[in-house]
């Protein structure tokens, strides 16, 4: 039964905490309902006053309640500093009696969002929305230029509908949700199913994913050679709802060094194929001797169902804990989805290997087709591995994604602009015989 | 030829949500493929009754009137997509709507089923049904002149709630058809009734009819909730719900036997308000009194085509739920409170109905009190909840549709001269019109029971039932005599009518304007004569001859009262007594040739829990605890809850 | 260290900063730009998850919302310039017609603060013919910048 | 044994034929001229039938012919069987039937000639003595139920034969009400049988189960009253006897037949029917004394005054009807045969005399065109003779001139309520004031009938202006019927009983009667004749005649002593009962009726007043529809809000 509801003890809990999120919101409400525009005049150093502490306290709060321990700086500076051009940008829209100079802050505001994006590993959506957002919010400052060029003060601009009630709707609602987020990241996931679990390397772009502790306020990093944020007592790992990806260190380091080989195969394919070939062979034996040694081994006839190798093994199912009947990781989505690449990974070491073996063995081997295939192979270790190159390959599986699954919507998509433009041109358009 | 059965049963409902596709095609002139169709799904229902009668005879052979202990349930024949495949017949359908949660074989999550089937209960309301369509048709021969294709789709659809609802065995089914001829019936009144009114008229029908099914609904679905299988899970069926109801009632009475009223305290308690709830609805469909307010007003405004059916099919939608679920479902409670309190209110009904008849100006506003009081006596014979109140009130479902329905039909033939049907403007119409106001007479002195017509037989029956019903807290025998004053209430009223209208010299309202007709219309037509007369002839046929209806009832009929005894046992009173009478003429030779091989052995095949003495019942103290149910199908077992007395052998 | 939380509550605190203006403010143009603010905020939820669940589907609906976006941006001009054209002005206030029989129209009482008293520097300017100096000469109907 | 009983069939199917007959002909071209056929057919065959029966009873063993039953419907314990019995009391009862309604039917040929609605005269009249013959034959309380109300049926299809009237319409309209209204008490008692008699409906079987299992003597009391009910409703009993005098509003031949001689007498022959029934509750019995004794009386005076020629014979009828439920009321207190033998004898007599009354009135009815009021002719005898002649015939058996038929019956009714008096524990002063209650009857009833015969038919010729003096005697096919129960008038009676004893003898042979004589204890009754009573009897008739001769011979109209004044007032408005009764009943009920619909009208007030509430609160919130958009988002949006603090803090649940 997946109802909204909450234990008692999850709702006290959440209650006690709750009040700086409470200030927070009180706060930015005085301080939005003094900048907004009224006619009487605003107290603007109040307003600023109070919407920068309200500011202040979310952000103590956030970090208390999720940002500690404090790593990897740079990606959290970034993070600030987006955030503090969106959130700036934002509040200047909103209380910004010039319009015009509401479009700018907007565009603000964008920036800080696409740089956020850009944390999340999507530099497509950043170059989107900023192509789209800047070319929409020039004509939208062409509009405003175009249409509000009132000299003194007007209704529209130096008048806001309730104030104070319209900034209560909006910050407690904002408060309300982050509530929610909190008790439900408090809440023992009683389903068992997937469920918002901080991700780790949230903020890695290239670097190597480190690894993240699952919640705030808890956990130190992992130092030990168990898997990232699984702890051994079979307690924590119940309370663990949705386990993290499951590398050890040493996987993690093979696969890396995997990847390394990989890439470096292809330096190594320049030469003469047929000089070397045992050699090569055996430089690619381990290669894949190394991928076996994470994903386990896979032969033709035992495609797909295998379960041997470590993490595979790992994944089918995890350990159960006392009064707890023993659950198959792959019911959870995540899960799923890395044991499917586990699982992937596997065929392809081993396929890819024959196909390198007979290329290399055979009498004119071929260069191009065996640097194809090396190139494949690495990409998929390099899924596996989370490593490098994510942005690039995002945009393309965006793209492959788009034009495949999502095809129907995609070209709904399109024909709802198509449609768009015409209407607005239809809408726009001076009707016949009127003035101009 | 179990599969033609099935075949018809689904034609039979299925039939008219085609020819409501079809009709509108006709434009102006679907009068006459509207008539066409109606007469095929009349020959259809013909066929269908013709192969289970025989059957339901077969049944009333078999099983003779005795009390037992065991669990029953409704027997639907012919049910479509019957899991027991071509040959068999379960009585069960595996044709699901929706499933909501598909589970394991073992625990089925609830799923709304198709469920629909034929048994004694519905068995005359079907031709009932199918046939008051045709004089609805004629009734509008001319007087619907505007957007007819869809007046007519809308009288087939009407019709097809009408008989899905009575054929539906699964309760959520039910309620859909039930509400699915709210909607016609809507836009029937509000389009083309007549008067400013006609807009508020629908609206309040619409309004207070739903208003009562959804808290049926509410019902149904603490029923479906508060009553799963065995193992747990949630079922839609009524038979399987009923049979869930009676083990739940049964098991807590085994414990009050061993000295814990506790749990039976309980479930009667709740039975209390599962009644309430279930029965809200049904009354207001009925409609009973203080119920009505919304008939009389709907039933005059509506035009005589739809009021036809809305008296002749959608009245007996209630008084059919009260038997097919709320009887079933709340034994105890339709026993305490059936007669006690439905009963008073019907009898104030019967009086009132008829009362206020009296003095009606308008001939359908009189019709409408005439339903009010004659349901009355209905609703109340039916919660007698022994064979003979409920014999008579399936029996009185079907004539009372005939006779009224008729009547509303023959309305439409002053309406169709004068645009007219108030009283004060006509007199003595048997010197203008005599041919028709022999078949008015007709019909009126079977609205009124005359013995030999069709009235007369179910008023008996219902009245014998009221006579000797007896409930916790008093007996019938007051309602009774209400009931019998009812009757004769009933002849001062219409004969009062038929005194102003037909009797002394002519006098006739002016022609209408709008119809151009320079001369009044002759004596019934031909059209008019298959509208009204033939259902005066029926009403005779089925007074002179009832019981080949009854019979066909009979073994439904004793399933309801051995639940009816049930229940008495519980509340202390003795059960019907046996049948003196021995079976009236012994079956002889083998089963009719159409009878499916599933239903050799009626009650699913397995033998009695024995006949125990009326006497031994309830316990005499120190007595043995009677002997468990036999469960009849698999996964219906009674869910027995402990403890139980220790020493004394439970034979599961 | 940064996890979901926190872009989870960057989206929440943009889109309430979006709500509010849009409850609040009464230009249309700042209610559509702030109403966009709330899409942000949803895309960065979205592809916040997405990214949780290393998926692409996250952000490929953020990529439709900026399409539908555009294309809601597309109309929305439109549609203020219609409105412009009648009302001449973008005050969404004036648009209060569909209201309840008998229910008074509701009026701004408070008085605007009087005109800036910092002089339009343009007021009055012409071009004037090429080689001569430009002088200040205020009158009717000159074009205001 | 087939053989008899299908004779019965035979006679009881006959009517249906020629009713069904009759009405198929309707339609026809000749329907107007031969619809009579079939009627007349049919019942003189089973009058023949009937007396052919008659003749063979000796040979039928047990006294009593059952026929095969079967089954009209039957539901759990009500078991409704079709089966007919036949003994010696619905024998008689069924031949005279048959030979009344031929002759009756051979003269309405003549006085219904060129009648509008002819062939539905006589259908209906022949459905009428279906029904009889049903009523009379039927061994099934429902059955019998069925038939009573066929009968009901019909007296009110032809009461209301010249429906154009209204005051005929309104006369069916009552007469079928109040029949029914005592029907209700009848289906009641009807099922309180049932309920007793361990669920059976059939007579025989009801009579055999109560015999043998004595049900509490207040059961069956209440059981046999509410029978009564129905039996005093059908027979115009005290109360319910107000429809009758108005019933006169059909056409005379129906009057004679339905209203006269046979279907009123439905009454008396249930009770007859009944008798062990009625043996088996003494309180019952002398309620039936009672309720006979008044409106012996009650309608003898009430005849007193009237000036419609009709009016006065139904007042008779009443009381005559009056007379019979008094013999039936003695029925504990003396053997049980003398007091059904006492009531049969005086309704076959009655049957026959009244019935030549009524045709004799129907003759000058048909002969002035109509005109019925004594007030406005007089003098008649030279112009009619043979009319005269007939009806005096009637009136003197009527007013029990001795040796004639009334005479006789009539002193064995006063020989059983003497018998009563003497014998009945209980009850013998009642029945000593019943006695003199019922001398006095005899005294009125001689004097009304001779004061309506002097003023039809003695003094000077009067005649209405309108007529112009075409007055003229009946034609041959009304004559013969006239003369045949003129005949039987004046013969029957001595011939039946008083002599031969014949019909005593014959319907003491009645299984029913034998079954209560089991139950009382009152000594064996021998037939006999009591010369005391007969000169007791001859003396008021005497007394009677010689006062209406010596007040109405002369044949002026109404010259009345100042004495008998403000009596003869107070009979002719019918001693204000019709008002009573409009006041105590009628209007109250109609008031009722006003008062439902005024409520109903409330009630519906009421509903819709609180289907408004809706309305009201809408209209009170539809302020808040502004027209600005802002407004709305804001409010949906602090709804939002108050629903989300709602369910975090798990308010919800």
């Amino acid at each position: 039964m997946h109802e909204v509801v909450m234990e008692p003890s999850s709702v006290t809990v959440g209650l006690r905490t709750a009040g700086p999120l409470i200030l927070a919101t009180v706060l930015a409400v005085i301080g939005s309902s003094w900048l907004l525009p009224r006619p009487r005049g605003r107290f603007v150093a109040g307003g600023v006053a109070a919407l920068i502490a309200a500011a202040g306290v979310l952000g103590v709060w956030l970090h208390h309640r999720w940002g500690r321990p404090l790593q990897d700086g740079v990606g959290t500076l970034l993070f600030i500093m987006f955030t503090a051009a969106a959130v700036l940008g934002g509040a200047t829209l909103v209380v910004q009696r010039n319009p015009a100079r509401g479009a700018i802050a907007f565009a603000f505001a964008i920036l800080g969002v696409c740089g956020l994006f850009l944390l999340l590993a999507a530099p497509f959506l950043m170059a989107a929305t900023i192509i789209v957002y800047a070319g929409a919010i020039i004509v939208t400052f062409l509009f405003v230029l175009m249409l509000s060029r009132t000299a003194g003060p007007s209704d529209e601009n130096d008048r806001s509908r309730e104030p104070l009630l319209g900034s209560l709707a909006g910050f407690a609602f904002v408060g309300l949700v982050l509530w929610i987020e909190h008790l439900s990241a408090a809440a023992p996931d009683r389903a068992g199913s997937s469920s918002p679990t901080p991700l780790a390397d949230m903020t890695t772009t290239g670097s190597t994913p480190a690894p993240a502790p699952s919640r705030a306020g808890g956990l130190a990093p992992a130092t030990t050679n168990g898997p990232v944020g699984i702890t051994h007592s079979p307690n924590d790992l119940t309370s663990e709802k949705g386990l993290m990806v499951v590398l050890t260190r040493q996987e993690r380091q093979k696969l890396r060094e995997a990847l390394r080989r990989l890439e470096a195969a292809t330096e190594i394919l320049q030469g003469d194929l047929r000089l070397e070939r045992e050699k090569r062979i055996e430089y690619f034996e381990t290669i894949k001797d190394l991928l076996v040694q994470v994903v386990g081994a896979a032969r033709e006839d035992e495609l797909g169902d295998s379960s041997e190798g470590s993490l595979a093994e790992r994944l089918v199912r995890r350990v159960h804990a006392p009064g707890q009947s023993p659950a198959l990781y792959r019911n959870d989505r995540q899960m799923r989805q890395f044991w499917e690449q586990v699982q992937q990974l596997r065929v392809v070491n081993w396929r890819h290997f024959k196909q390198v073996e007979d290329q290399l063995l055979a009498e004119s081997p071929s260069s191009e087709a065996l640097k194809q295939t090396v190139v494949a192979w690495r990409n998929e270790v390099m899924l596996l591995a989370g490593a490098g190159e994510l942005p690039a390959r995002t945009v393309s599986s965006l793209g492959y994604l788009m034009y495949s699954e999502y095809l129907l919507a995609v070209e709904l998509a399109g024909v709802l602009l198509l449609l768009a433009t015409v209407g607005a041109v239809v809408v726009a358009q001076r009707p016949k015989g009127e003035a101009a | 030829m179990a599969i033609t059965g099935r075949i018809l049963v689904l034609l039979v409902v299925l039939f008219p949500l085609g020819a409501a596709l079809l009709v509108p095609l006709f434009g102006r002139y679907a009068r006459r493929p509207a008539l066409l169709l109606a007469l095929l799904h009349l020959g259809l229902t013909a066929a269908l009754v013709g192969l289970t009668v025989p059957i339901m005879h077969y049944r009333a052979e078999q099983d003779n009137y005795r009390y037992t202990e065991e669990i029953v349930r409704f027997r639907p024949e012919y049910v479509p997509g019957d899991v027991a495949g071509k040959e068999g017949a379960a009585g069960r359908t595996r044709w699901n709507l929706w499933v909501f949660q598909p589970g394991p074989a073992d625990r089925p999550g609830p799923k709304v089923q198709f469920y629909l089937g034929v048994d004694g209960l519905n068995l005359w309301l079907l031709p009932l049904a199918s046939f008051m369509l045709i004089p609805a048709i004629l009734a509008s021969w001319e007087s619907v002149t505007e957007r007819r294709g869809l007046y007519y789709a809308l009288l087939f659809l009407m019709q097809a709630g009408a008989l899905g609802a009575f054929l539906a065995f699964d309760v959520i089914l039910f309620y859909l058809f039930f509400e699915l001829t709210l909607i016609p019936a809507f836009f029937l009144i509000g389009r083309w009734g007549s008067g400013t009114e006609r807009r508020q008229a629908a609206r309040t029908f619409f309004l207070y009819t739903l208003a009562g099914s959804l808290i049926t609904l509410l019902g149904l679905i603490s029923v479906i909730l508060l009553f799963p299988n065995a193992n747990g899970s949630v079922t839609f069926s009524l038979p399987d719900l009923m049979g869930n109801v009676q083990a739940r009632l049964q098991a807590a009475q085994w414990q009050a036997q061993a000295g814990q009223p506790e749990a039976l305290q309980q479930l009667q308690r709740q039975q209390t308000w599962l009644f309430v709830a279930l029965l809200t609805g049904f009354l207001i469909k009925v409609p009973v009194w203080p119920f009505h307010t919304w008939q009389p007003q709907a039933y005059t405004v509506a035009p005589l085509g739809v009021t036809i059916l809305l008296s002749a099919l959608l009245a007996k939608l209630g008084t059919y739920g009260l038997v097919r679920i709320v009887l079933p479902l709340t034994p105890d409670a339709a026993l305490h409170y059936g007669l006690a309190v439905v009963g008073t209110l019907a009898a104030v009904g019967i009086v009132y109905g008829a009362l206020c008849a009296y003095n009606q100006k308008e001939l359908k506003r009189l019709l409408a009190y005439s339903s009010l009081s004659h349901l009355g006596l209905l609703t109340a014979g039916l919660f007698a909840f022994n064979r003979e109140g409920l014999s008579g009130a399936v029996l009185h479902m079907v004539n009372h549709g005939v006779t009224t329905g008729a009547l509303f039909a023959a309305l439409a033939f002053l309406w169709e001269r004068y645009a007219t049907t108030q009283t004060g403007v006509y007199a003595g119409l048997m010197g203008r019109y005599p041919r028709y106001a022999v078949i008015v007479f007709v019909l009126v002195l079977a609205a009124v029971g005359l013995p030999g017509l069709n009235n007369f037989v179910s008023e008996m029956l219902l009245l014998a039932g009221l006579f000797q019903a007896r409930y916790p807290s008093g007996s019938g025998v007051g309602l009774a005599v209400v009931g019998a004053m009812g009757i004769f209430l009933s002849a001062w009223y219409l004969l009062t009518m038929l005194q102003q209208v037909f009797f002394r010299s002519v006098r006739e309202p002016p022609l209408p304007a709008a119809t151009g007709r320079q001369e009044t219309l002759p004596d019934v037509r031909g059209r008019e004569f298959w509208a009204f007369g033939i259902p005066a002839v029926l009403c005779l046929v089925l007074g002179l001859a009832p019981q080949l209806l009854l019979e066909a009832v009979r073994s439904d009929v004793r399933l309801l009262t051995v639940i009816g005894d049930q229940a008495r046992g519980r509340a202390g009173l003795p059960p019907s007594p046996a049948d003196p009478a021995p079976p009236l003429k012994p079956y002889q030779g083998a089963p009719p040739p159409n009878m499916p091989p599933g239903m050799m052995m009626p009650g699913g095949g397995a033998p009695p829990a024995g006949p125990r003495p009326p006497a031994a019942f309830p316990a005499p103290p120190g007595g043995a605890i009677p002997k468990g149910p036999a469960p009849l199908l698999p996964g219906a077992a009674p869910k027995v809850v402990t403890p139980r007395p220790t020493g004394q052998p439970m034979n599961q | 260290m940064i996890g979901l939380w926190h872009f989870l509550a960057v989206g929440a605190v943009l889109f309430g900063l979006g709500l509010t203006g849009l409850l609040t403010r009464r230009n249309l143009i700042t209610m559509f730009l702030c109403a966009e603010l709330m899409v942000q905020g949803v895309a960065l939820n979205f592809a916040a998850f997405g990214r949780l669940h290393g998926q692409l589907e996250g952000q490929l609906f953020v990529i439709f919302l900026v399409a539908v976006a555009a294309a809601e941006a597309a109309i929305a001009l439109g549609l203020f310039l219609t409105v412009y054209r009648q009302a001449r002005s973008l005050d969404v206030s004036l648009w209060q017609q569909v209201r309840e029989d008998g229910v008074e129209a509701t009026v701004d009482t408070e008085p605007l603060p009087a005109e800036r008293s910092r002089p339009d520097l343009l007021e009055g300017v012409q071009l004037p013919p090429a080689g001569r100096r430009p002088r200040f000469q205020p009158e009717e109907g000159v074009i205001r910048v | 044994m087939s053989e008899p009983i299908g004779l019965v069939w035979l006679i009881l199917l006959l009517p249906l034929a020629g009713a069904v007959t009759a009405a198929l002909l309707t339609p026809a071209r000749f329907g107007r001229t031969l619809a009579h056929v079939p009627m007349i057919v049919a019942c003189a065959c089973a009058a023949l039938l009937a007396v052919t029966l008659l003749t063979q009873w000796e040979r039928i063993p047990q006294g009593q012919l059952l026929s095969e039953p079967w089954t009209w419907f039957a539901a759990g314990r009500l078991h409704v069987r079709v089966s007919l019995a036949v003994d010696a009391l619905a024998l008689t009862m069924l031949t005279m039937i048959t030979v009344v309604s031929s002759c009756i039917g051979l003269f309405s040929v003549g006085y219904m000639a060129g009648e509008r609605g002819y062939a539905r005269y006589f259908a209906v009249m022949s459905l009428f003595v279906f029904a009889m013959c049903g009523l009379v034959l039927a061994n099934n309380f429902f059955l019998l139920l069925g038939f009573w109300e066929l009968v009901g049926l019909c007296s009110y299809l032809l009461i209301g034969y010249y429906f154009v009237r209204p005051s005929a319409a309104a006369a069916a309209r009552k007469a079928f009400l109040v029949t029914r209204l005592g029907d209700v008490g009848f289906v009641l008692g009807i099922f309180w049988l049932w309920k007793l008699s361990g669920w059976q409906t059939d007579l025989t079987a009801v009579f055999d189960h109560l015999l043998t299992h004595q049900p509490p003597q207040e059961e069956i009391t209440a059981a046999c009253l509410l029978l009564l009910c129905g039996a005093v409703g059908k027979s115009a009993q005290f109360p319910l006897y107000v429809w009758l005098p108005d019933a006169m509003e059909g056409p005379t031949p129906v009057s004679a037949l339905i209203h006269a001689a046979t279907m009123v007498t439905a009454g008396v022959y249930l009770v007859g029917r009944c008798a062990p029934l009625f043996a088996l509750s003494p309180t019952a019995v002398i309620t039936t004394a009672w309720l006979g004794g008044l409106t012996a009386l009650l309608a003898a005076f009430l005849a007193l005054a009237q000036t419609d020629l009709k009016r006065i014979l139904a007042y008779s009828t009443v009381s005559q009807l009056g007379y019979m439920f008094l013999a039936l009321g003695t029925l504990g207190a003396v053997h049980p045969t003398l007091a059904v033998i006492a009531a049969l004898f005086h309704l076959l007599t009655h049957a026959l005399f009244k019935a030549l009354l009524f045709l004799s009135a129907g003759s000058v009815m048909h002969a002035l065109g109509g005109i019925i009021d004594l007030r406005q002719f007089g003098g008649l005898r030279h112009r009619l003779p043979l009319t005269h002649l007939c009806f005096l015939c009637g009136a003197a058996a009527l007013a029990g001139v001795p040796l004639l038929s009334g005479f006789w019956s009539k002193d064995l009714i006063l020989e059983s309520v003497i018998a009563a008096s003497e014998q009945s524990p209980a009850y013998g002063g009642g029945y000593y004031l019943l006695l003199l209650m019922s001398l006095l009857t005899a005294l009125l009833t001689a004097f009304y009938t001779f004061r309506a015969y002097f003023l039809a038919f003695w003094g000077p010729e009067r005649l209405p202006p309108q007529l112009q003096g075409h007055v003229h005697e009946a034609s041959a096919v009304m004559s013969l019927p006239l003369v045949v129960l003129a005949i039987g008038a004046v013969g029957a009676g001595a011939i039946l009983e008083p002599f031969t004893h014949a019909l005593s003898q014959f319907v003491a042979t009645t299984p029913a009667l034998q079954q209560a004589a089991t139950v009382v204890t009152a000594p064996a009754w021998q037939p006999h004749i009591d010369w005391t009573v007969a000169s007791i009897s001859t003396v008021l008739a005497a007394t009677g005649i010689a006062l209406a001769a010596g007040l109405f011979a002369r044949g002026e109209p109404e010259q009345l002593p100042a004495v008998l004044a403000p009596v003869m007032t107070l009979s002719q408005r019918e001693l204000y009962i019709e008002a009573v009764y409009r006041a105590v009943l009628i209007r109250p009920a109609e008031g009722l009726a006003f008062l439902a619909k005024v409520a109903d009208q409330a009630w519906d007030g009421l509903l819709h007043l609180l289907a408004a509430l809706p309305g009201m609160i809408g209209q009170w919130l539809r302020v808040m529809h502004n027209g600005l958009v802002q407004f709305y988002a804001l409010a949906m949006m602090l709804g939002l809000v108050v629903l989300m603090i709602f369910v975090v803090l798990g308010l919800s649940r």
